[in-house]
């Protein structure tokens, strides 16, 4: 129960980082973060099915789109 | 110790949807918002696994024949989840899509300043 | 004023959610359509993850839907980039060897867990998504370690429509056998086996190679166009 | 061997083939819409009958109802079904010609798309289901806005996109929160579980504020309709006419299903009345200061959304058959409107209406299909707006309750004077406006007029002889009134 309490926190605490840094390529890792330990609450959740489309989708994926179109982009928040 | 074995998921997940939300309502730069719109899905995709969970459940494949059918979890929100996952990815795809073409026709991401068109 | 603003509508949200919440306690039993699926979902579709027969044959619409919107998004995004002028982009950096080398052999393994995740979606977990989405993760190492190897565009665009008619044409078929659109209409086979389920096993896999080839036409827009 | 879900499945399978048609000939793609929406138009008016005598429910997978997904063709569902054939079919004709630039392919797969969602939200039984055809309709049209690539379609579909997630992210809130309480996703099951007296507690008020957010954002009923003017106005004008025309429509639908059928209470229909009134007021003042005639229509539909939705909100037969009638009669005449200002804006270069001086001599068939237009939007008979008017306000004038609803009349007539006056600004400019830098334009392609031609036909046939269309809206009224007989069709009578 501590455990998925530690993770719940370290889930919530990485949505304010990427909510609060200007730099968004760091706010994209802290997102992927999110969607990482996620995926470890869906497998806690007894769903591994979501879990492993969370990680493969939520976590990868999107984060590579995320970084491409920062290179595109701008990459600092004015 | 009961409150937190009942509310830790809840509170995770709508923890992450009024963050999501929050990010959406305040900032300007649209990759920011998209950012948002990511952790707001996450949220609400947590949620609906979360709905389906018992107490000491077991995941809902038959693995070994011994498995006691009554102590699965309920499959259905899985399938609704992956379903929200890929939709979500869907529209985040368009969306940084868009924001690229924004950034090309007006050179910023701020909203504040994209205004052409006004009431 | 716009922070205050959007948290007094958060706090009024919240409230309201919390007291719904009331209603839905924790790690209880509640549903009768998850227990129906449970109990019987072996025996009706022959599937021995219970997820996989909801999602193609319990509630398979919803699944050509999802597929139908992951479509949308591939073609949605082609459309509005290739109205972008093109620039000349800087001259890329090669890669080392070892890094050519390691995504050079990498490759083909991972393409290799994909399948292997999407052909045994019905008994193990994982199915057409998740190894669509492993498949693509390959092409992006791909472009990442040899960014001058490029995907086919019309083959990953053939097997975009291929997929999505294979899913369509065998939901014609039930309709045709049994007067219900997707019904199972082949043998189920004994549980367990790969070869059992009717025709799950095959949806899975014309949605795995759709969504492989749909993501990884995603990246490839969303890289190439820019040049 | 004819079955509703073709109706969905025909026009998805041929949107996948067009890649493959792609590969053999460029020129064969734009016929495919056409014969997608041709199918349905047919299957769609043959199903009208059979589904008059008894309503269609059909499953999918072969399972029974609360078990899968289930199809619900009622009269409402075949009723919206062959709006959006009828006005997809000609659409797609007038975009033969009209739609040169960018890659056709992918217009012509995105179009069928957005009808194909549009389709399946009116005739599935099953409120996730509904959630992802949503997404279907929205998501493709995101796309569309955004066609062209230029600075202000970009612009609206981003915001236009951002709006809508959120609004959808809403939508399946509100799923799971019903899922949690009631364990079925299908509508009629989780209907009977709700048994609402006269008040309506907050856990269940939570998840229909929240559907009514995430629907209202497509719906674009009052204050979530920002998006509008922009992306309407940005669109291609084959794409605003199905946006205007379709569209939100379906956004309304989705509200009323969810409040009559899912919630079915009548005091939280007067909540109708009010958005209603104001969505309808706030429309129709911001199109009288438009100069941008692509801008003014779009305003104009958030004031016909208004009146559709304030005539539901009366919550009689005789209101729900009149804002049922609006929204035919609304689909017909913007489509109409949307597609004739398309080659006038094509023809001129512009969208301002000081530029259209004299218009009316030189593209004659075009300006008449706008005049006529234009006179059914505000009510004038024989043409098929006044029917639909008039239905409303006599609804509003049988509802005996005091002065609020002789207040509320008032300002629908109100705002028909200003919508009038708009309009007729318009028609003033185009007929009675000399300019010499007019005097060489042509009217419209003949693949352009065939489409307007056979909606101005229907307007003016269903506004002289409305009778066969109003059997179908009594019917269509009364399966969102009753909402035990819907429930009766889908389990059974147990």
């Amino acid at each position: 129960m501590i455990f998925i309490s530690l993770l719940v926190a370290g889930m919530l605490g990485a949505a304010i980082v990427a909510c609060i840094l200007k730099d968004l390529l760091t706010a994209v890792i802290a997102s992927c973060v999110v969607s990482l330990i996620a995926a470890i609450l869906f497998f806690f959740l007894q769903a591994p099915d979501v879990a492993m489309a969370e990680a493969s989708i939520g976590a990868a994926l999107v984060t590579a789109v995320f970084v491409i179109a920062i290179i595109r982009t701008n990459r600092y928040e004015e | 110790m009961t409150f937190l074995y009942n509310y830790i998921y809840y509170i995770g997940c709508f923890g992450l949807v009024f963050i999501g939300l929050y990010i959406i309502l305040v900032k300007h730069n649209l990759i920011k918002i998209i950012i948002g719109l990511n952790i707001l899905d996450t949220g609400v995709n947590l949620f609906l696994i979360s709905i389906g969970y018992i107490k000491k459940g077991t995941a809902p494949i038959f693995s070994n024949p011994g498995i006691n059918p009554n102590r699965m979890v309920d499959p259905v929100p899985q399938a609704l989840v992956l379903t929200a996952i890929v939709i979500g990815v869907a529209v985040l795809a368009l969306a940084l899509s868009l924001a690229i073409m924004v950034y090309q026709h007006y050179g910023t991401l701020n909203l504040r300043k994209v205004k052409q068109q006004r009431w | 004023m716009r922070k205050i603003f959007s948290l007094i509508i958060l706090g009024i949200l919240a409230f309201g959610i919390w007291y719904s919440l009331k209603n839905i306690p924790f790690a209880t039993h509640k549903t009768k359509v998850g227990k129906y699926y449970v109990y019987k979902g072996i025996k009706e579709t022959g599937a021995t993850n219970i997820v996989t027969s909801v999602v193609v044959n319990y509630r398979g619409f919803d699944t050509l839907g999802e597929v139908t919107v992951l479509f949308i998004a591939a073609i949605g995004l082609g459309a509005i980039l290739a109205t972008r002028k093109k620039k000349k982009r800087k001259e890329i950096e090669k890669p080392s060897l070892i890094l050519y080398t390691g995504c050079y052999l990498l490759f083909p393994l991972i393409l290799l867990f994909g399948a292997y995740i999407f052909i045994h979606g019905h008994l193990t977990p994982g199915g057409g998504f998740q190894g669509g989405a492993i498949i693509a993760s390959a092409f992006l190492l791909r472009y990442l370690g040899c960014p001058e190897r490029k995907i086919n565009r019309k083959a990953s665009d053939a097997t975009e429509s291929l997929g999505g008619l294979i899913f369509v044409l065998l939901g014609l078929l039930g309709l045709i056998v049994g007067g219900y659109f997707l019904l199972n209409f082949l043998p189920k086979g004994v549980p367990n086996l790969l070869f059992s389920a009717g025709i799950i096993p095959i949806i899975y896999i014309a949605i795995g190679f759709k969504v492989g080839s749909e993501l990884a036409g995603v990246i490839d827009n969303l890289i190439e166009e820019s040049k | 061997m004819v079955n509703p879900v073709l109706l969905i499945v025909v026009p998805l399978g041929l949107a996948f083939t067009v890649p493959l048609f792609g590969f053999i000939s460029k020129k064969t793609v734009k016929y495919i819409p056409v014969v997608a929406m041709g199918f349905n138009l047919i299957l769609s008016l043959l199903l009208i009958p059979r589904v008059l005598e008894h309503p269609l429910v059909l499953s999918i997978g072969g399972f029974p109802p609360p078990f899968c997904i289930n199809l619900t063709v009622g009269p409402l569902g075949i009723l919206l079904s062959a709006v959006i054939a009828l006005i997809g079919f000609l659409v797609s004709i007038y975009a033969m010609d009209y739609i040169r630039k960018g890659s056709v392919e992918k217009y012509q797969m995105l179009y069928i798309l957005l009808l194909v969602g549009a389709t399946g939200a009116v005739l599935t039984g099953d409120i996730f289901n509904l959630f992802v055809f949503f997404e279907i309709l929205c998501i493709s049209s995101y796309a569309l806005v955004a066609y062209f690539g230029d600075s202000l379609g970009v612009e609206a579909a981003i915001k236009y996109l951002i709006q809508g997630a959120i609004g959808s992210t809403f939508m399946l809130l509100g799923i799971g929160l019903l899922y949690g309480m009631f364990g079925t996703l299908n509508m009629a099951d989780i209907a009977k579980n709700i048994k609402l007296q006269n008040s309506i507690p907050i856990s269940l008020f939570v998840p229909l504020a929240l559907f009514i957010t995430g629907m209202g954002v497509e719906a674009a009923i009052f204050p979530l309709n920002s998006w509008l003017p922009d992306a309407h106005s940005s669109a291609p004008s084959s794409i605003s006419a199905i946006l205007s025309g379709i569209a939100i429509k379906i956004g309304v639908y989705g509200v009323v299903r969810v409040m009559f059928t899912l919630f079915g209470m009548p005091s939280i229909f007067h909540l109708l009345l009010f958005i209603g009134i104001i969505t309808l007021l706030i429309g129709e003042l911001a199109a009288f200061g438009q100069t941008n005639i692509k801008r003014m229509l779009a305003y104009s539909s958030i004031g016909q959304i208004g009146l559709i939705v304030f005539a539901l909100g009366i919550a009689t037969p005789y209101g729900i058959s009149g804002g049922l009638f609006q929204i035919l009669s609304h689909a017909l005449s913007k489509a109409l409107l949307f597609l004739a200002v398309g080659y006038m804006i094509y023809r001129t270069g512009s969208m301002d209406i000081s530029t259209f001086q004299g218009i009316g001599r030189k593209m004659p068939l075009t300006s008449l299909a706008f005049t006529i237009g234009a006179f059914s939007l505000i009510g004038l008979p024989p043409f098929i707006g006044f029917p639909s008017k008039f239905l409303i306000v006599r609804a509003a004038l049988a509802k005996k309750e005091g002065i609020l609803f002789i207040v509320l009349i008032f300002l629908v007539l109100f705002a028909t004077i200003i919508e009038g006056a708009y309009f007729f600004r318009v028609i003033q400019v185009l007929y009675f406006k000399e300019n010499k830098e007019n005097q060489d334009k042509k009217d419209a392609p003949f693949s352009a007029l065939v489409p307007l031609i056979i909606l101005t036909v229907f307007i003016l046939f269903i506004g002289i002889y409305p009778k066969p269309v109003m059997k179908l809206l009594r019917l269509a009224s009364w399966e969102l009134l009753n909402k035990m007989d819907y429930i009766k069709w889908v389990l059974g009578a147990g």
